[in-house]
């Protein structure tokens, strides 16, 4: 019998990076593959090529030993191909049964709605889903998990015989994820195909069967079966050597006051009692699931929410931020955005500009001129030291590879010399080696007198990197860990916190 | 390719290695700029070449002439669409501005000396109001100068009863008719000059490059520390005092200051003010500006519809005519980015 | 279009003998209005006739795409490259126009004012048209006289960037003055040059006032067309109208009794006289300053190319009408105007 | 949950102009009885009517998230084609009006095909589209009106149905009608929605974007051949300046109703009310005798106030939202 689904030696690049090289996969009918790999590693451009969102350069994609190439989602969802991604992709004026059956609204153009038997079918798939939501209730009134379970709902009412999950669980509770395992596993027994990405190896190993680990754009390894494996063997291949539990000593403490303290602070989003504070020189973890409202903290202390309690101190001093202008230049705040794209970056631009745009002010004349040269001898050191791979300075960022672009957005901030950084999820997209080395330059910053609040929903790396960890859910601290780089009692302890809501 | 920046500083002034310059002139050949450029002076040589009168002093002048005025709208309209935004008030305010000019010269008597520079103020004031409508209230330009434009434009009609200055000084409807050396008009040398006060401003100062920032993607640049906000308010404030420039222009050029300038509510300008940026390369979505493209479009646009007039093609295929320009145009421009996509250049 | 041709073939035999035809070969007219209209379609015609008649380089009409005064002057300024030398324009504005006009002058070519006045100081030679403020008089003063010399108008006008607006206004406020209050100006309703505007505003208008209107004068030829097809509509005899212009609606209902008149222009007349104006003037011939120049707001060179009201008695034969004020006043332009030598 | 039911009041688009309507109407046949005499309710239906189908037409572009700049254009070729072929070749009024329609739903496809598959933003197609329509317009009539407007279609503009109520209604009701069918129960009118919402998720969920902008497109050419036809019947006559001055009011009149300018939500309801308010208010200031140069400021005003209660109820129904998580 021939494969579901099966991708063989494909190749992809993007203008000055290559995303995929000869890269292989085979998803069998009746079987849950995991499809691994750090971020970065290629598998989310993976499953945008058999989607047919992006072509592939060379190799070829089979459904059950026929080669394919859609030429739009369209196509690969009407050859049998459901796909949960990663972003959200739900119509938010519209309701949930729509969005379920949104492409079989009616047979053509002008077929009027049948909105009861849509409303139907979508309550199946709801109930399915033990989510307990009213079909004709628009999507934007959901929570950001009811929306990923609606999102997975859409696609298992396809019914299709291949079906990818694309970080499904990043922000389900346990027990939510526990129906969507019990769906799956039924699924499987039903002989459907299912890829599943996932970070979270736990999961990976409680439900998939086989496993394809990528790893910078490269096979570590292709479809073998999971239970020979045990979790160092994944990511040993993940990460192209062992898992270090801790390279890094815990960091003495530092006896000084406070850089920034947040006393029972509340926002305009949500933030509700919020006690936090940042010494010079100290890394302060924040943990939480997505939608926990940590981004939206950061984005909230830079003045872009207004504040509705309590007292932000900097230095010991009351102050009211009204925008990132003000927390930049006259608070010494940076923020390193976790969508690098939308937030982080302006990809139309250049290297300089982007690397720049933080010291224009400080460095223009009085009249407000500035050159190319003042500018490039400010941040040149400091791309420099950062080891940035470009062609020049005057190159369009958005053709630089992640771990590159992913430099410039920290880049920009050491330029502006911050004394308090918040950087949010700093290795999403970005290849091993840069990974680290943003490791070793967070330290290397606190050592120098920065204070820095680290948000990651990755685990390891939260373990690694902070000196203590703060653990948020549903917009409030919900408590506190030492961090001792002992990674077994440290996540247990976190998950402890969050999992507490689920307890009570 | 990859290779680590060795010297940053030498980087700066003279970033390309032979192979990237290469790649700078194959850039260069293939950007919108030197295509409009070649086609213009193709499109120029032609018409020069095969119809009569086409090249004389007098058919120059005024082409040259009113290049410099549609340039002018133009850079008006292209200052805020760098922040992907529009406005449709341009010619309301270019009017508003003349009328304003004209109260002051010829009303009031006050030299031109104060009066210009006051009348370029109201302008950017004019601005300002749309600015920080857009700004404060979140909706997008469109809509919002849809509104001003008829609020404007009726507050002068009502103002002014619609009655037109024109005993202003001498020296305003002389400079209009002014030939530098015979052939050329000042008003198409203060177009230039703005081009070349405009390019630089885009490139050497905290705020133009903050307005490109902005423009481009305002999250990344209002989490980067640009007061986003302020700064598409000084891109509608620039576009103001541009329409105002550009108004002061016209005034010259008629030699008198007139209500109807730019056509009921100022639509009049509304196609020139977009032909030449879009045409110049200049990006709807914002964040990137071609001056010189701008210019060059409205030269293009200006001598097609000379040559089409002098061609006797039938005054009312000429609309149809500018519009399938603008389709080409825009048409052509998807095309050759994709292909620079298809090479990898991009 | 189709109602100008009568015009024009009565005019053409009543004007020939008049004519006397010089080698004007390398006069080039070109009549230029502001932009499209109906009102200038007779020019067309006049501008044909005038080259045939005095075997003219040529007499071409031109129409700028949009009423838009910068297309209005580029096309002007073609038109000089091409080597037109005899311009008559309708200004696409009274005071902006003139710049268009002395480029016009310093090219060696000449031109008059036509339908429209420039205001003075203006480099063309005069301006023939319509006396509109006059003609807002006159067509108020025959309202007045079929309301009975009493009641209530309302006055329906064209765009106000068009400073003839404010000339009709005053003009129409002037002959109600004269009633010494027997009459007055209850409304005027401005800025409805295009029909659907104009629709809407004038059956709103009568829709809510029709009781407490006596009689209507309109003064912009699409108002005329719109207040005569309302009035049409409510079958209303009783509000008495004067309308302009000589478009079919307006023309028919001046015939079924819901308009009482309509003051006539004479745009064919303006084509066909100001191209033999300008030849004369090529030729060699001056004009007189000492002429009786009328003077309107605008200009003190102006010289009234006719204007008549006609009523349901005389519709029939209104071209008769014109015919004959373009025959008297070409006579007399030639008699008092010019300087032959 | 509590705030469904409240939010959902508030939901309602046409409620806040509809009672603005309501109010207008009472408050000013109270100062002016003759405001609701038959003929003065004939006269601002028969102006309503059109202006409705007009903002329809912009509507479904706003839907789509689009906006269609050559509607007027596409309403006015429409027209004088209509008449033109009518006059000039003696074509019947019924097939007449059928290739004007033909033309309508052509031009738009063109226009929403040259969008959809260039990907080049709607403002600049359909700018050049208003050119080329346009010019192609006067192209044909050297702007001089066609007069062959047949009897049964002048009738059709001016008489009226039953008491004060025009026949012109007809088109208006069945555009409403239809239009409000279109987007709420049918594929094409929810794909619509679904685009102007979020186009990258309606891609990914498998809507063809081509084809469903294409047919937005040619709706809204569709809705401007039969305002264009309309007004043809309204005005007796084929004007070549037809839809010249559409472009303020078929903006503004679904932006009073509640739409959203960046597409996905729209309101058939509330676009009628905002017609009618513009309506009411274009008589009022004759009525009163009103300053005309005042008229456009007014109207600029109106459109301003609308788009600051939509967004204050935005904010609102956020807040709400907050509150409730």
């Amino acid at each position: 019998m021939s494969a579901a689904l099966q991708v063989s030696h494909v190749s992809k690049s993007f203008p000055g990076v290559k995303a995929l090289s000869d890269v292989s996969i085979t998803f069998q009918a009746g079987s849950i593959h995991a499809l691994l790999g750090e971020n970065g590693a290629g598998k989310s451009t993976l499953i945008k090529i058999v989607t047919g969102i992006h072509l592939q350069d060379e190799g070829e994609v089979m459904m059950g030993g026929i080669p394919v190439r859609f030429a739009n989602p369209r196509k690969a969802a009407a050859g049998g191909l459901g796909v949960v991604h990663q972003e959200r992709n739900l119509v938010n004026r519209l309701p949930v049964g729509e969005n379920i059956m949104l492409d079989r609204l009616g047979a053509h153009s002008l077929s009027p709605v049948d909105y009861r038997s849509v409303h139907k079918e979508a309550e199946r798939w709801l109930k399915l889903l033990e989510l307990d939501v009213d079909p004709r209730m628009q999507v934007s009134r959901l929570s950001v998990a009811q929306m990923q379970l609606v999102e997975i709902g859409k696609a298992l009412s396809l019914q299709s015989r291949v079906l990818l999950l694309d970080e499904p669980t990043a922000s389900l509770t346990p027990n939510e994820t526990k129906v969507l395992f019990r769906i799956l596993r039924k699924l499987r027994d039903d002989g459907v195909a299912i890829g599943f990405v996932s970070h979270k190896l736990e999961e990976v190993f409680e439900i998939c069967d086989k496993v394809t680990v990528l790893r910078d754009g490269h096979n570590a390894c292709d479809s073998i079966d999971l239970n020979k494996l045990n979790r160092a063997d994944v990511v040993q291949m993940m990460i192209g050597r062992a898992e270090r539990i801790s390279k890094k000593d815990a960091r003495p403490k530092r006896d000084v006051p406070p850089y920034i303290e947040l006393k029972s602070y509340a926002s305009a989003d949500g933030h509700r009692d919020i006690n936090l504070s940042v010494r010079p020189g100290e890394i302060v973890g924040l943990y939480g699931l997505v939608g926990a409202g940590r981004s939206e903290l950061a984005k909230a202390l830079l003045g872009l929410s207004p504040q509705t309690a309590g007292q932000v101190l900097v230095k010991g001093r009351p102050v009211a931020i009204h925008s990132v202008a003000e927390a930049l230049h006259s608070h010494g705040m940076g923020y390193v955005s976790e969508d690098r794209k939308q937030e982080g970056l302006i990809l139309l631009h250049s290297v300089l500009a982007n690397s720049g745009i933080t010291v224009w002010r400080k460095l223009a004349t009085r009249l407000g001129f500035l050159r190319d040269a003042t500018v490039a001898d400010h941040v040149g050191p400091i791309l420099r030291k950062l080891e940035l791979k470009t062609p020049s300075l005057y190159q369009t960022i958005g053709n630089l590879s992640g771990g590159n672009q992913q430099k410039v957005s920290v880049a920009k901030w050491l330029a502006a010399g911050v004394k308090f950084l918040i950087i949010d999820e700093p290795s999403v997209g970005i290849d091993i080696k840069t990974k680290a080395y943003l490791h070793d330059l967070i330290h290397e910053l606190a050592n120098e007198g920065t204070a820095i609040l680290l948000i990651t929903s990755d685990m390891p790396e939260m373990v690694d990197v902070a000196d203590r960890i703060l653990v948020m859910d549903d917009y409030q601290i919900k408590g506190e860990v030492e961090n001792d780089r002992n990674y077994e009692r440290v996540s247990k302890q976190i998950m402890g916190f969050i999992h507490g809501r689920e307890a009570a | 390719m990859n290779q680590t920046v060795a010297n940053p500083s030498i980087a700066a002034d003279a970033p390309q290695s032979p192979q990237g310059r290469a790649s700078a002139l194959t850039r260069l050949l293939l950007s919108n700029e030197f295509g409009l450029a070649v086609l213009l002076l193709l499109t120029f040589l032609i018409f020069a070449n095969t119809l009569q009168g086409f090249s004389s002093t007098f058919s120059l002048f005024t082409i040259g002439r009113q290049i410099g005025i549609n340039t002018m709208i133009g850079l008006a309209m292209m200052a805020v669409i760098v922040t992907g935004g529009l406005d449709l008030s341009v010619g309301a305010i270019g009017a508003c501005t003349a009328m304003f000019f004209g109260y002051l010269a010829q009303a009031l008597g006050l030299p031109l000396v104060f009066a210009i520079p006051l009348a370029i103020v109201f302008g950017a004031g004019l601005g300002f109001i749309n600015g920080i409508t857009v700004v404060k209230s979140g909706v997008h330009s469109f809509i919002i100068t849809l509104a001003s434009m008829s609020i404007f434009f009726g507050l002068m009609i009502f103002l002014t009863k619609a009655q037109s200055f024109n005993q202003l000084p001498a020296e305003v409807p002389s400079f209009g008719k002014w030939k530098i050396g015979g052939l050329v008009s000042p008003l198409l040398v203060i177009s230039m000059l703005m081009c070349v006060v405009l390019s630089l401003f885009y490139r050497f100062t905290t705020l133009g490059r903050s307005m490109l920032a902005a423009g481009a993607n305002p999250k990344a640049a209002e989490l980067s520390g640009i007061r986003t906000g302020h700064v598409i308010t000084a891109c509608h404030v620039l576009t103001g005092g541009l329409a105002a420039l550009a108004g002061l222009m016209l005034t010259a050029r008629t030699g008198a200051a007139i209500p109807s300038m730019a056509g009921q509510l100022g639509q009049d300008w509304l196609l020139p003010a977009f032909l030449a940026p879009v045409l110049g390369g200049t990006l709807l979505a914002g964040g990137r500006v071609s001056v010189v493209g701008t210019f060059l479009g409205a030269a293009f646009v200006q001598t097609m519809t000379s040559g089409l007039l002098l061609m006797r093609i039938g005054e009312f295929w000429i609309l149809a005519c500018l519009g399938v320009m603008l389709l080409l145009a825009v048409l052509t421009d998807k095309a050759r980015q994709s292909l620079l996509r298809s090479k990898g250049m991009v | 279009m189709k109602t100008m041709k009568p015009i024009a073939a009565a005019m053409l035999l009543g004007t020939l003998a008049s004519g006397a035809a010089m080698a004007g070969a390398d006069t080039k007219v070109a009549l230029v209005p502001g932009g499209p209209h109906p009102y200038f379609a007779a020019w067309e015609q006049a501008g044909k006739d005038a080259m045939k008649d005095f075997n003219l380089g040529a007499g071409d009409y031109r129409v700028p795409a949009k009423w838009e005064l910068a297309l209005q002057s580029t096309m002007l300024e073609s038109l000089i490259t091409e080597g037109y030398n005899s311009f008559l324009i309708f200004p696409g504005d009274a005071v902006g126009t003139n710049s268009v006009a002395a480029e016009i002058k310093e090219a060696g070519g000449m031109s008059i004012a036509t339908a429209g006045c420039l205001k003075d100081p203006t480099p063309a030679m005069f301006c023939m048209g319509t006396d509109t403020g006059n003609s807002a008089y006159l067509g108020t003063k025959e309202l007045i006289r079929v309301m009975g010399g009493k009641g209530k108008i309302a006055h329906f006008t064209g765009f106000l960037v068009d400073p003839n607006t404010q000339l009709r206004i005053d003009a129409v406020q002037k002959a109600a003055d004269e009633t010494n209050g027997a009459v007055t100006v209850v409304q005027v309703i401005a800025d409805i040059d295009a029909p659907e505007p104009a629709n809407e505003k004038i059956n709103a208008y009568l829709a809510a006032n029709a009781a407490g209107v006596d009689g209507i004068v309109t003064t912009a030829w699409v108002p005329a067309v719109v207040a005569a097809q309302a009035l049409t509509k409510i079958g209303d005899k009783r509000i008495k109208m004067v309308g302009i212009d000589h478009d079919e609606v307006v023309l028919k209902a001046v015939k079924d009794g819901f308009v009482d008149g309509t003051m006539l222009q004479n745009p064919y007349g303006q084509g066909y006289i100001g191209s033999y104006v300008l030849d004369k003037l090529r030729s060699g011939c001056t004009l007189k300053e000492d002429a009786p120049w009328k003077s309107n707001a605008l200009t003190a060179k102006f010289v009234d190319s006719g204007t008549v009201f006609v009523d349901a008695k005389q519709i029939d034969t209104y071209v008769d009408a014109m015919r004959g004020i373009t025959k008297t006043v070409l006579a007399n332009f030639e008699g008092n105007y010019l300087n032959c030598k | 949950m509590a705030i469904g039911v409240f939010t959902r009041a508030f939901d309602n688009d046409w409620i806040g102009p509809g009672i603005v309507s309501l109010a207008a109407v009472v408050g000013i046949s109270i100062l002016q009885p003759s405001f609701l005499s038959p003929f003065n309710i004939f006269v601002l239906l028969s102006a309503i009517s059109v202006n409705v189908v007009i903002a329809l037409g912009q509507l479904v572009i706003i839907a789509i998230g689009q906006m269609n700049l050559a509607l007027g254009a596409i309403g006015g070729l429409v027209a004088i084609c209509f008449v033109g072929i009518i006059e000039l070749y003696g074509v019947p009024p019924v097939p007449a009006l059928l290739i004007g329609l033909a033309i309508g739903i052509l031009t738009g496809m063109v226009s929403g095909y040259t969008i959809a598959r260039t990907g080049i933003t709607a403002f600049i197609i359909t700018l050049a589209g208003l050119q080329i329509f346009k010019g192609i317009n006067l192209g044909i009539t050297e702007a001089q009106p066609f007069y062959a407007v047949p009897q049964s279609v002048k009738d059709f503009g001016n008489l009226s149905m039953i008491g004060p109520v025009p026949w012109l209604i007809v088109p208006m009701v069945l555009a409403s009608v239809g239009m409000w069918y279109l987007l709420n129960h049918l594929r094409i009118g929810r794909y619509i929605l679904a685009i102007g919402n979020n186009p990258h998720a309606a891609e990914l969920s498998g809507i063809n974007q081509r084809a469903t902008t294409t047919w937005a497109h040619a709706i809204s050419g569709l809705l401007a051949a039969v305002a264009g036809i309309m007004l043809v019947a309204k005005l007796q006559i084929g004007q070549p300046t037809i839809g010249d001055d559409w472009l303020i009011s078929s903006f503004a009149a679904p932006v009073i109703g509640g739409a959203v300018l960046s597409g996905g939500h729209v309101s058939v309801a509330g676009t009628f009310f905002g017609v009618v308010i513009i309506a009411i208010i274009t008589q009022a200031l004759v009525l009163f005798n009103i300053d005309p140069y005042i008229v456009q400021v007014v109207l600029g005003g109106l459109i301003l106030w609308a788009v600051g209660i939509n967004r204050w109820r935005e904010l609102r129904v956020a807040r709400l939202q907050e509150q409730g998580r």
